[in-house]
């Protein structure tokens, strides 16, 4: 482990812990979009540019964007406490959460490691080969996407289709009418 | 990939959406965006039920869910919107347990088709850690999304608060097709042979359905709001399914698919026919059902009908679904199922008996005098309880008048109970019976899906 | 143990976001930071996928940078759920706003007495 | 022997059930509506007694419509067949549904009951039912009569809608269901042993040679399930609730067609799914005497404690009708045409007495058994013929 990526997943790691015990929501959502921010990072050094890209736009961007407005429209409670109480039934589940997740640990191959099933799949293989080949595009992230798991993306637009008509129904916004 | 069972599920999906559309033009909240998100929740669904690659699923899934949360807050109240966030965030932890379910598959494996999955999986070793999590992780999280008894708390309110219309409609086809999802994923891409050499994996999931089926029965018993009980009820129906899901043979897997579609049937109508009687008397708790059928023949009728059907009374679709399931695990000795299941009829019959009771057998002047805002049907009560002073006409026949003026004084002055909506729950009732006698050609056209699915 | 944590530790970081979000979601009693957990927990997720695919020393899946790659599909995976992930949020948030147009509080606590109250 | 392909055993069944949707349009006008079904029951009575002859002459009609859900090995049809033991069941039932029709008409005007429509309705209903009963070829298709029967019955017991009446129908379909799930396990479990559910003269082969501990257990459930409407003790005690009901229904279907129907059910088990020999191999027939002979005894003293005429009444049912079990436990030919010729009996006697036990309307509220009230001089006629049908079943041996 680098001392940069250390740093980044120490980072991350107290911004999430942050943003769980602020009491402030606006405190809160700036810690969440610096943990966004973090995150986009490590997207990156993990070779992944694309996704660090879109997280930093949508998570980091968007996404707070979205919170400013709410707290905006709504209220901001802000007590005399900075820190929120522990909730201790809670505080269980996620320790235990982590302790099942954490036994499948060992089982879990190295990161990074190049004999991982992902790493040697054929699918890996076929994407890396045929991408330029078949779908004319040099990065094979965005040929995956737009030619060889259109449909998840066909499902992604609809996504978004939904949240919008999702929010006129929710808000009753009647723009048809 | 379209078998048997999801040409089943599009065909069910597409006939039940059918259905409560001729329900909601009248009944429904009538704005755009409202059939916009309908037909996303079609898509949704129907997607779910044709893909055959895991993430496809998840997207889809999310898309059945999406749709699902805003159509619950699809009318004015406060109470559905919360019903609505709750379920829109317990409803993404199960999608997000699924994903991780997925990543745990696919690290093991290197793929996400779910055919190649299960060649893939039978290479990696049915025992390996990574795939028994991914199964679990898989499981856990549809478990959230079909509402199996703890896991269960977002779907109550859900039902209870959303439109009579939506409500139907989710209760319908949401949990329906997630679990048919559960079986897809476990057959197709676990393949029988992992519950065989997993045999803990199969026993945690009659175990969880067992209990699904009792804690659901219980919970309904204790229910006062008629559309919460329904929601009840369905926790432990999902629970059969799961229970037959759980036993890897085929009679008790053509039970599973019977008793889906079954359900969705029912329950769908018995939530339209709740909707029904609430637009034309107000009626909305157990307490208020009482004498329903001197206001509401046809509806009370109905009702009745659909609720023997659920609780199993042969030749109904709810009893061959059940006799199919029972047989099965008979088939494969697990006694304990056996009783819980034969047993369940006896549960269903609990909460269900009330409510026929009180709907038949009750005097509706003496329990309706002192609730308030239904004083709607006090005017139709007097008459009715003349008509039985008189003597030999009886008491039906002061109810001949029109119920859809029956409301119509002053309780929801604005809707009305048009033929459409008595048209869609007469029939599915007639359906409930009839079907029943009609399943076995259909168990025969579906043998063979069964038979692949169970031998890979 | 040591050595397993050396070389897995973004699984455990994984698990580590996925505590918080859980922890958030159920402890927390203002809806929207149930909201912001939410969006925690699901980033967890994303590392996993991102996670699997890196490959020690390997380019971005660039077809104009030097073999070899990592792996291109989780990266797409995720994008996908990325935006999945916000429309989310943004209906949730929606929502919220709603409630508190009927409820003044986004207490949730609170919000779930007055419902036992209607 | 000969089997006639026949559609009057489904008609037979199908003919009443169908009266229901004319009976409940024709709501508003009770002339109409009593007309139908004098006229269903009619036909019944017609079409089940058109097969009398060709029964005796030794041919069974059947109506087989093939497969309906599935066995093990062979799957199960949906089928109706005429031997002499169901027809004679069926034509119990549907003659004495004929009379109990005009009894009927008179004592609901009479008494200016309500909701008539309904219970007209749910009497044609219970009758289809108690033939499909008399008439199933499996014990599948005696499970979905029989449960079809409690439920064509339960609004007949919970017809007063008073508090007492509901709790008699809670009760009653508590008990009878409950029966009914037994049924439905004991029905899984010989389907498990034997591959089919088919009824056979002399039992089952396959039953024989089944291991003796399960079909302990089957014969158990079958018996334990059918006991709950045959009113064996300990699970008798819905049927003197279920008297708060119209007495047309008390003695039509709490003395004649529920009751026996579970006794028949155990006939059924008795004689032709497990048959007697091997219930004698199982060593199953001593403990079922044993419990028809407590419940004969035990019942007989309660009955003389009870004040209430139907009541009493209805403990005597409770009694009566373990003579027929008792008979079938014996697991002797004599034992057996005995309790099977009281199938009948039993069935014009105690119908007669309930007619008679509330003739005048007057005594419908404290219908007693009191030996001041119960006299010729307030009643003269009915007291008369009561005594002389309670004289005729002492006569019998059995009352």
């Amino acid at each position: 482990m680098s001392p940069i990526e250390f740093a980044l997943v120490a980072f991350v790691l107290a911004c999430a812990l942050a943003t769980a015990v602020l009491r402030d929501v606006l405190g809160s959502i700036i810690a969440f979009a610096a943990y966004s921010l973090g995150i986009a990072v490590i997207w990156v050094v993990l070779r992944a540019p694309d996704v660090g890209l879109t997280e930093a736009a949508v998570g980091a961007g968007v996404t707070t964007v979205l919170f400013l407005l709410t707290i905006a429209k709504t209220v901001r409670p802000s007590g005399e406490r900075i820190l929120e109480r522990l909730d201790l039934p809670a505080l269980g589940v996620a320790v235990a959460l982590v302790g099942v997740l954490a036994t499948t640990l060992g089982a879990l191959p190295p990161v990074g490691g190049s004999e991982t099933p992902v790493i040697t799949s054929e699918v890996t293989a076929y994407y890396l080969e045929h991408a330029y080949k078949e779908a004319g595009v040099k990065n094979a992230v965005t040929a995956v996407l737009a030619a060889y798991r259109g449909f998840d993306t066909l499902g992604e637009a609809v996504v978004v289709y939904s949240a919008g008509v999702g929010i006129l129904v929710v808000l009753h916004r009647e723009v048809f009418a | 990939m379209i078998d048997g069972l999801s040409g089943t599920m599009i065909v069910l999906v597409a006939v039940s959406a059918l259905g409560v559309l001729s329900y909601a033009r009248a009944a429904g909240p009538r704005s755009n965006p409202f059939y916009a998100a309908y037909l996303l929740l079609v898509a949704g669904l129907t997607g779910m039920s044709v893909t055959g690659d895991l993430f496809n699923l998840y997207v889809f899934l999310e898309i059945t869910g999406l749709a699902a949360y805003v159509l619950v807050a699809s009318d004015d109240s406060g109470r559905s919107a919360i019903a609505a966030l709750r379920y829109l965030l317990i409803g993404t932890v199960g999608a997000s347990l699924f994903l991780l379910g997925i990543g745990y598959a696919y690290i093991a494996t290197g793929t996400l088709n779910m055919g190649d999955l299960a060649t893939q999986i039978a290479e990696v070793g049915y025992t390996a850690t990574l795939v028994q999590a991914a199964f679990a992780f898989v499981v856990v999280g549809l478990f959230i999304k079909v509402a199996i008894f703890p896991l269960h708390t977002w779907q109550p309110e859900a039902y209870a608060s959303a439109p009579d219309s939506v409500s139907a409609l989710i209760s319908a086809l949401v949990s329906t097709v997630s679990a048919y999802a559960l079986v897809r994923v476990v057959y197709t891409a676990f393949t029988a042979d992992f519950l065989e050499a997993n045999p803990l994996a199969a026993d945690l999931l009659g175990a969880a359905a067992a209990v699904s089926i009792v804690a659901g029965s219980l919970l309904a018993v204790a229910q006062s709001e008629v559309k919460r009980m329904l929601a009840y009820s369905s926790v432990a129906q999902f629970g059969l399914v799961v229970a037959a899901a759980s036993l890897v043979n085929e009679t008790a897997m053509i039970g599973a698919v019977v008793h889906l579609v079954g359900h969705a049937l029912m329950k769908g109508s018995l939530f339209l026919a709740a909707g029904v009687v609430a637009t034309a008397t107000g009626a909305r708790t157990v307490s208020e059902y009482d004498g329903l059928v001197d206001r509401l023949p046809v509806g009370a009728g109905a009702f009745g009908v659909l609720a023997l059907a659920m609780v199993g009374v042969p030749p109904t679709l709810g009893f061959v679904g059940k006799w199919y399931i029972a047989l099965g695990a008979v088939e494969s000795g697990s006694w304990v199922l056996v009783v819980v299941i034969v047993a369940s009829t006896l549960l269903t019959l609990a909460y269900f008996a009330r409510l026929v009771e009180r709907m038949f057998f009750r005097d509706p002047a003496t329990a309706l005098a002192d609730e308030v805002g239904v004083a709607a049907s006090e005017d139709e009560a007097e008459v009715v309880a003349d008509g039985s002073d008189l003597g030999a006409t009886d008491g039906v026949v002061t109810s001949g008048s029109d119920p859809a003026t029956d409301g119509g004084d002053d309780a929801p002055s604005t809707d009305r109970v048009t033929f459409g909506m008595y048209a869609v729950v007469v029939v599915t009732a007639v359906l409930a019976v009839a079907l029943g006698l009609a399943v076995f050609e259909y168990a025969e056209f579906l043998e063979p899906t069964i038979t692949r699915l169970l031998t890979p | 143990m040591i050595d397993l944590l050396a070389t897995r530790y973004y699984y455990l970081v994984t698990f580590l976001l996925l505590g918080v979000g859980a922890y958030m979601m159920i402890g927390n009693r203002n809806l929207v930071k149930k909201v912001i957990g939410m969006n925690i927990f699901q980033t967890g997720i994303f590392l996993f996928f991102i996670a699997a695919a890196y490959l020690e020393g390997a380019s971005p899946p660039v077809l104009t940078a030097e073999a070899p790659h990592v792996s291109p599909l989780p990266h797409v995976l995720i994008l996908t759920a990325i935006v999945v992930g916000v429309s989310l949020t943004a209906v949730a948030l929606g929502l919220i706003v709603r409630i508190y147009a009927d409820y003044g509080t986004l207490d949730a606590e609170v919000l779930w007495e007055v419902r036992h109250d209607d | 022997m000969t089997e006639i392909d026949s559609l009057r055993p489904l008609a037979a069944v199908l003919v009443s059930a169908v009266a229901i949707a004319p009976i409940l349009a024709s709501y508003r006008r009770p002339n109409l509506r009593e007309g139908w079904t004098m006229l269903a029951a009619l036909t019944t009575f017609g079409l089940v007694a058109s097969m009398v002859p060709g029964v005796l002459a030794g041919d069974t009609y059947v109506t087989d419509f093939g497969t309906f859900v599935p066995g093990v090995e062979s799957n199960v049809a949906f089928a109706l067949r005429v031997d002499p033991l169901g027809l004679l069941f069926a034509l119990l039932a549907s003659t004495l549904w004929v009379i109990t029709s005009l009894y009927s008409i008179g004592y609901m005007r009479g008494l200016n009951e309500n909701d008539q429509t309904r219970y007209f309705a749910a009497f044609a209903g219970s009758v289809s039912a108690a033939v499909g009963v008399a008439l199933a070829d499996n014990l599948v298709v005696l499970f979905v009569f029989y449960e079809l029967l409690t439920v064509a019955t339960y609004p007949l017991v919970a017809h007063d809608q008073t508090d007492e009446a509901r709790r008699a129908g809670r009760k009653y379909l508590a008990y009878t269901f409950g029966g009914g799930v037994a049924v439905l396990a004991g029905t899984l479990l010989v389907v498990w042993l034997t591959g089919t559910v088919d009824f056979s003269a002399g039992g089952i082969a396959a039953l024989a040679e089944a291991d003796p501990a399960l079909a302990r257990v089957a014969f158990a459930l079958l018996v334990g399930g059918f006991g709950v409407k045959a009113a064996l003790m300990p699970l008798h005690s819905w049927l003197p609730d279920a008297m708060v009901a119209p007495t047309p229904v008390s003695g039509l279907l709490h003395a004649v067609a529920v009751v026996k129907s579970g006794v028949f059910g155990i006939a059924r088990v008795v004689l032709d799914v497990f048959g007697p020999e091997t219930v004698g191999d199982l060593g199953m027939g001593l403990p079922l005497a044993a419990v028809a002979a407590f419940t004969l005894i035990a019942a007989s003293i309660i009955a003389l404690r009870q004040d209430n005429l139907k009541r009493r009444l209805a403990f005597s049912t409770v009694s009566q009708l373990s003579y027929i079990v008792l008979g079938l436990a014996v697991l002797h030919p004599r034992a057996l045409t005995g309790g099977l010729l009281h199938i009948p009996a039993h069935a014009f006697m105690k119908l007669t007495l309930f007619f008679c036990a509330t003739t005048s309307p007057r005594w419908r509220a404290s219908a007693s058994a009191c030996p001041r009230r119960w006299s010729r001089s307030r009643l003269p006629r009915s007291g008369w013929r009561a005594s002389r049908w309670s004289r005729a079943s002492s006569a019998s041996g059995t009352c």
